[in-house]
């Protein structure tokens, strides 16, 4: 039981920390958001350089050998600043199917090209009727040559309005909610048959409904064994979020302390009232909690036991869901006006944060699938 | 003790009910069922045909337009615009302005504008709030001085809704800076054509237009427009903020939306069930329906009550009223957002007359994240939640 | 709508107040709770002469005509009190049974007992394994010559232990937990078969355990059709508790106040601090709730729609549940240690609000039923 | 960073839970599994087990009979012994007054007094809070005068816990009353057979006997009884309270609970499904499961930065622990009430060896009640939540 980081997870906590600084006032945030893509590319690039693109993934792909708790630091930083790049879209979801379910060749041939930065993917998985199902697929793959056509639709696609490649998970067969009969393809984002319906997002960024008519892709990985893989990609992708809604929840309550101290009314600050003062330390303990299930996600990810993965990753996305819920509301209850203006930060953490909690199965959602199993505790 | 409705008061509610289903607008209808904003347009023309049967201001003396409803009756009209998805009308002017207008004003004023509140002819604006007060709405810092017959304003306002469509706005400035700060405050009518006038919008988090910024540069008004006697205007605004309290519960408002969220949430949009099979789901909204149906019944004391009740003063109940009916709309946001699910996502922003087009996802689903982040003013707005705690605390508790 | 009492049911409301201020104090409670019974006979013979007893009953019965807004006054002056005599028991409980099972002639015959004091009846309806279900009985009655005889178990019989004779819920044909085939049966308390296991409850009363073998009894009313009066007798009877819990929801909130503004720490009254102030405002709202649902309850008994008299009154109790337990772990909170004492009225208001929570459904329980059902709003 | 147990840790785990499973005797376990409370006896035998292994005082120093195991071990002991249902240490002796003799007594003091509260032979209860104090704790009213040799002591303590078996309690007395009220303060040992001390018992709203009142009537004690110097107490107060805040969460108290109830909400006691198939009720039990695993990780990191951490500091992360840990307390005792549901009802005091006698209803219902009213005081004493808050709100974040 170490808490402690690694002289490189040190340097990438201080130069991912320095970066936001610098570079992502909330104000510049605006600027980026106003790009077509919805983010900078030229801070995609400094992420590439920085080596933050290629930290998670093993050396022998590619990557820089790191895992999640990189991904984590990371993460944990974007959330304070609502960075907008395709971090979450291209290394952790499309990463993430790469690391578990391509091939040594694939992972070597595609891997260096996300950690450089030239390359940005996007998963396509869920589709409209799926809810937080990951294995509802109705999307089809069917071979033809060497290859195989797509024909079906997919939804809530992050970042799929400016992804250059799409992973998309589709069925080789089996019914439309089997577990079995899934596979991994990869398809040119603008290739014949794929339409592409970009969107803004509530919380300011991009995504997409995206259909295949027959559109030509190739096989990841085994075609109909994908099942597992897509498990523990969205495993990994919770532990993501966890930590990027830790870094916005941080962010909510220490602008609230802030703003608590600084602004007076009857004459006084009104963090000198106790209600507030002790509403305040509320958001402190729901903050805790959710950090410590941050490193219980972050730790999990590599558990073997796949019904203890899902079990601590489960819980861990519960109680971000709940202290988001309660940290983004008490945060805009004590700014008050302010916290419901555009112009202002804080609405925008809310926003985040009430949207991390909407992502792969909201705190109820994951609340009764550990009610269905066994106690957390041995 | 009779605990239910009189036989005439149920034959009012449905006479009411019948005729917003009959004259209500569809496109109007559909458009606030599907939890989109009026349009000015819209209210205006609800507001026309309520005029036009009468009901354009319920509450005010008969002499002005009135109706004479007793206070069940009135409750039960307002249940039953908001339960209908109708535009209310404009507080501003109905519930704010006119009684303070009818109770204080001249009979030139009355004259004057009265009649163009009923018909939103005149659309009012409020001038209260500002920035750096918040719920301190005493401390205001907007000043009016005196030069022969006129008075000239400088300051800002801000939180002023649907300041961008307003033509008069009723302003509360401190003329007396040497008296203790409620004493030094009077209330002006101010159009908003004014020289010196200024909005601003205030873009709100979910993308909306709803509130603005009024700055005030030398604006210059006839003193004519002065509401009662200066230094009083505290009083008034007191009075404006008391007198209209029934309402605030917005219980309509709350069973419009607990019905809405039961039709969505058996339509089934994910996975093979719909989420009213949902054992946990239904929880919530039980306990979110006996929750409202316990506000209503409170509603009816409190206005049982204030039947023999002092008139003008302010009924420390109605803190209750407004802690409860806020939590109820939130939570009810809240029991949206469980429904829509992943396709709260989407970010399909209202544009003019495009509210209806084909959406992304669920085709009722673009309202329900706005609807969300926007409904958490209501536990801020109109005195916070913890000054009505207060307010309970010392009026009621004697703490 | 009409919130005003009409001349009699002042008059009853002041009457009980009254009594309850002059004979009720804390201390005096005491007293009576140490008796064999648990309760003043002396305070029994006083309901009796102010008419509490008959104030619910039809005047064609022998009783004063009243009905639940009568039982509503009664039960909120007796929970402000704590007052520990049969009332619910036998007037409400029983006498429900009578009320909504029992011929005109039973009525006649026992009703008036009931009235002057002489009879104390207690209702045995629920079993060990029925939990909340009141159809669950196994307790079985058999046609013996112009008589019944009973065998079985019964449980948590409210003053069980005391009454003179007891009214038993019996099934006469039907499964385990159908509605149809059950009997409502008159029985002397230690006529022979009759064995009675009594004991005190958590919150200072009585109640008794009775097992029934071969026990001789005489049916009321109509055998076999007693389901839906028995309905209709729990419905009043949470009704009843309704009041009573608003009752002692009330005087916690005053002594609650009371406290506040008497105790001091740190130099200065308790009640000058603003979280404890907003934690009391919020104790208010739930009593309002729970106030309004309390009429509502007693409302909804003449209700004639057996469906909507049923949502009625488990909205009532879920409310009623709920507040009670904010009110009475708040209240219990913002006294600190001298809550937790025997000694002082707040924790046995607390206790008694609990059980209230715990008999005929808990706010979960009527919750879940309401959520099977249609909305409590037209 | 490793966030799992090293294979040591794990071991050692193992180590105590056989260690409990074999040693502590059945009839104990079956009582505080059923949520009795131990008898002196029980908590003396066992103490005695635990100290013939050398684990009588874990955290203390090695010479005075400690273990010399790091936090992380502490707390998996601490945590096996909540689990395994064993009567926990008297705190008291070994984790209150222990510490501080060893702190900051003199070798004498040591001598005499350590080694018999290792084996518990003497049973020590704390004369800290008076009535009238609460939460501030430091207004204290309780006098001591020199007189010669010895001090006398007068006034009153309440709240004190387990005082009717006590052969020692130790007290804060004021020794000056000229100067700031933390300032005045002495730490002193007594004896509880010294002529004016007086027990009387405070009966809880369970029923129980826990607490008491404990007068002090001309109590003449010896100076060598005296803990540091005068006027110091309330530093080693401080000491004292700041320095056992290992197990302040009790999570293993909350673990046990837990699979208390998920063993008793799988029997099916009332209708046709147990209490486990509730879809409402197994939400509730996730979330409380998911809250005791995020607070044992908080404790986690709470005593990995106490490795590094200046000793003797208060750590407002205890605050943290203790609102959490006592929510969680409380939360569990209501699921047990959930379970129980109507046959909470009868009330079945323990009395002496009776506690396994035949039960009304179920027969592990009759401790469910209690254990829920017995509870609520986990909020509120060692510092209400509300002063907790406090401690955060200024601490932590600078308010």
């Amino acid at each position: 039981m170490d808490f402690d980081l690694s002289d490189e997870q040190k340097l990438i906590a201080d130069n991912v920390a320095r970066l936001m600084k610098d570079k992502y006032g909330f104000e510049s945030r605006k600027a980026y958001g106003a790009a077509a893509n919805g983010f900078s590319d030229e801070l995609w690039r400094q992420y590439a350089d920085l080596g933050l693109l290629g930290a998670p993934f093993a050396e022998e792909d590619g990557g820089y050998g790191g895992g999640a708790v990189e991904i984590m630091l990371t993460q944990e930083a974007f959330g304070r600043a609502l960075a907008l790049e395709p971090y979450f879209a291209c290394v952790v979801l499309a990463g993430g199917a790469l690391r578990h379910g391509a091939t040594a060749q694939e992972r070597a041939e595609l891997i260096p090209e996300i950690a450089s930065g030239a390359l940005r993917l996007a998963l396509a998985h869920a589709e409209p009727q799926s809810g937080w199902n990951i294995f509802d697929v109705k999307t089809t793959a069917k071979r033809d040559g060497d290859g195989y056509r797509l024909d079906g639709e997919k939804g809530l696609v992050i970042n799929g309005d400016s992804a250059q490649k799409l992973i998309v998970l589709a069925r080789v067969s089996g019914a439309q909610r089997d577990k079995d009969g899934l596979g991994l393809f990869l398809i040119d984002a603008d290739a014949p048959g794929v339409t592409r319906h970009p969107y803004p997002t509530q919380d300011g960024r991009r995504a997409a409904e995206i259909s295949f008519a027959g559109a030509k892709a190739r096989a990841l990985g085994e075609p109909g064994q994908a099942g597992p893989a897509m498990a523990r990609v969205i495993e990994d992708a919770i532990a993501a979020l966890a930590a990027e809604a830790v870094g916005a929840m941080a962010e909510a309550v220490e602008m609230t302390t802030e703003y608590l101290k600084t602004r007076k009314q009857f004459g006084v600050a009104i963090g000198s009232f106790q209600a507030l003062q002790h509403r305040a330390s509320d958001m402190v303990v729901a903050l805790e909690q959710a950090r410590s299930m941050m490193y219980l996600a972050a730790m999990s990810t590599s558990e073997t036991d796949a019904a203890t993965r899902a079990r601590s990753i489960s819980a861990a996305k519960a109680q971000i869901g709940r202290s988001a819920k309660f940290i983004g509301q008490q945060a805009t209850q004590l700014h008050g006006g302010i916290a419901m203006t555009f112009e202002y930060k804080l609405g925008h953490l809310f926003k985040r944060l009430t949207m991390i909690d909407m992502s792969y199965g909201d705190a109820d959602y994951h609340l009764a699938r550990l009610g269905e199993g066994d106690s957390l505790f041995d | 003790m009779d605990l239910g409705f009189s036989a005439e008061e149920i034959a009012f509610r449905a006479e009411v009910r019948d005729f917003v289903a009959k004259n209500l607008p569809a496109a109007i209808h559909d458009k606030l069922a599907g939890g989109h904003h009026p349009s000015k347009d819209d209210i205006v023309t609800w507001t026309r045909i309520l005029a036009a049967k009468g009901w354009g201001a319920p509450h005010w003396p008969v002499e002005w337009g009135g109706t004479g409803w007793d206070a069940i009756k009135l409750s039960i009209f307002t249940d039953e615009i908001q339960r209908g998805h109708a535009p209310e009308s404009l507080a501003f002017g109905t519930s704010m302005v006119g009684p303070v207008i009818a109770t204080f004003g001249t009979q030139a004023q009355k004259e004057r504008f009265l009649p163009r509140i009923l018909d939103l002819r005149d659309w009012w604006c409020q001038g209260f709030s500002e920035p750096g007060a918040g719920s301190d709405l005493a401390g205001l810092r907007t000043k009016a001085e005196r030069d022969g017959d006129v008075w000239v304003i400088n300051g800002q306002k801000t939180w002023t809704t649907l300041a961008q469509y307003a033509d008069w706005i009723f302003v509360l400035a401190r003329t007396d800076s040497s008296v203790k700060k409620q004493e030094g405050i009077s209330f002006f009518l101010c159009d908003m054509k004014t020289p010196g006038v200024t909005v601003r919008p205030i873009q709100t988090i979910d993308g909306g237009h709803e509130v603005n910024e009024v700055f005030f540069d030398n604006v210059r008004i006839p003193a004519e427009n002065l509401v009662g006697e200066v230094n009083k205007g505290w009083d008034y605004a007191k009075f404006l903020l008391s007198n209209e309290r029934n309402g605030i519960a917005r219980v309509g408002v709350s069973k419009a939306r607990l019905a809405k969220i039961r039709r969505l949430a058996s339509l089934g949009v994910y996975g093979d069930k719909p989420k009213m099979d949902d054992p946990v789901f239904r929880m919530k909204l039980a306990a979110a329906e006996v929750e409202l149906k316990a506000l209503e019944m409170t509603q009816m004391r409190v206005i049982a009550a204030g039947r023999t009740a002092p008139k003008g003063k302010p009924n420390p109940m109605s803190s209750v009223l407004k802690i409860k009916g806020s939590e109820l709309q939130q939570t009810t946001t809240e029991l949206l957002m469980d429904v829509v699910g992943p396709y709260a996502l989407p970010y399909q922003p209202e544009q003019g007359d495009r509210w209806n087009e084909p959406s992304v996802g669920p085709d009722w689903a673009s309202t329900i994240a706005p609807t969300y982040f926007n409904t958490r003013k209501v536990s801020i707005y109109g005195g916070s939640n913890e000054i009505q705690r207060s307010i309970i605390a010392k009026a009621i508790l004697g703490l």
